[in-house]
């Protein structure tokens, strides 16, 4: 399941439409997700914070949550946050589909 | 000598944008390396929005300043909200760890502190807060 | 209601590029389309222009102050320096040709007063001079 | 003679600079001369008023100025300043060059 998302992602009325689309995803049954994050061109930390929520989420339910086009900036803030540590991030839609199916 | 560009905006998301733009324009301006660069506009967007929602409560009334000096060695951007402040020498003690997954939030000063050369907080005499942001320009430009 | 932006910056030419940015943005968000988004963002580029060299005679430690008041109906844009002015009112009354081939110069205030739906000088109590600009946004989003 | 400008247009140096570009022009000969806006970004009033000179000057000198490449703003300037009755402009090279041809 490729979720792609569009426009800002910083907090305020954002961070609840995310957090339906993700519930939305995970009652109908797919576990495997990939954000497609192509289409944001502006993110900050509260943004990242409703990512890493995404994540724990499909976590806890069994699935997992993988990042796709990540900007420059938003690697930054992965960076030294360390969040990459946690998110899986990949250039390449084939490859991030790929690795689902590897594990 | 410093040469001084001051924005002021409605407490509201959808102008954060604006001020990246300006920010965007003035690092360029200054000669900021991409990194740097990115690490400026980064910070100051994350004080903004703390200016917008924790200082002045998002209320469309209340305008955040921000004041960019362009300074020969460096850049100073000073951030200005109407709203009560917060109790940062010890929250500057204790900031937590942003790895922390299950935390949807609290990871801007970490942000801030981590990528400028100084972060400075400062109650203003007439109320409000301020947060003062420093960027050295190194001398191969970065 | 309306919502305001400030926006300040030193008299040199070279800021004119980052109030041209704000501008467009601010004109992009209230939906005016292109040909008025071109006639404010024209105007409101030679109003500063008039106001850091005539108004404030490029002096770089004299700032323009740009207020862009986004009102439901309209665009209010306020320029202000801190100049002597000049005498608007027998200017306004015999605006020189701007096809005379001869002038280089000469031809902003004919722009502003053609492209914009108000242009209106004010000599400010405290000194300086202010241009106000208006803009309506006509019910089919022009 | 192609004159190619770039980036901004609009007083202060940028109107002696290019006064001293045209004089250098005729100095050197050259009669017909074709701007090219295509890399200017950015232009106000003043700019169009250097462009004026320029076409004086050159008209004084039995030449002739043309504008090739006018961006939506310069085109919106010259229509209020009824200018565009002056300036011939071309969005084709070629045509340009031809133009002067044809006389
Ligand atoms: N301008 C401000 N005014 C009042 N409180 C602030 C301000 N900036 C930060 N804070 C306080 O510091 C805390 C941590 O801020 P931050 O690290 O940016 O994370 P977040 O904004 O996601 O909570 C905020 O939750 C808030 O309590
Ligand atoms: N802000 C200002 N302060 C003082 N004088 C001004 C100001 N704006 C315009 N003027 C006067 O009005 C004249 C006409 O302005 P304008 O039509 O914009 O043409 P230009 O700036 O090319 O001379 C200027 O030459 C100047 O004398």
């Amino acid at each position: 399941m490729i979720l792609d998302l569009h426009g800002k992602l910083m907090g305020g009325p954002d961070a609840d439409n995310i957090r339906d689309l993700l519930h939305g995803i995970i009652d109908g049954g797919s576990k495997k997700i990939i954000v497609n994050l192509g289409g944001v061109n502006w993110i900050n930390s509260t943004g990242v914070g409703i990512l890493m929520t995404g994540y724990t989420t499909m976590r806890r339910n069994g699935g997992d949550l993988k990042l796709l086009n990540v900007s420059d900036r938003l690697q930054s803030i992965l960076y030294v946050t360390k969040l990459n540590l946690i998110f899986e991030c990949f250039d390449d839609e084939a490859e991030a589909v790929e690795s689902f199916f590897r594990e | 000598m410093s040469a001084d560009i001051l924005v002021a905006f409605p407490s509201e998301y959808k102008y954060l944008n604006l001020v990246d733009l300006v920010c965007n324009e003035i690092i360029d301006g200054m000669g900021f390396q991409h990194e740097a660069a990115n690490e400026i506009a980064i910070s100051v967007i994350e004080a903004c929005t703390n200016a917008l929602e924790h200082g002045n409560k998002c209320c469309p009334e209340e305008n955040v300043h921000v004041i960019f000096s362009m300074q020969p060695d460096r850049l100073v951007v000073e951030i200005q909200d109407h709203g009560e402040g917060f109790d940062f020498k010890d929250y500057l003690k204790h900031i937590p760890d942003p790895t922390n997954i299950h935390k949807q939030r609290g990871r801007g000063i970490f942000i801030m502190k981590r990528m400028m050369d100084a972060l400075i907080f400062e109650m203003l005499p007439d109320g409000g807060m301020k947060v003062k942001l420093e960027k050295m320009l190194s001398k191969n430009g970065n």
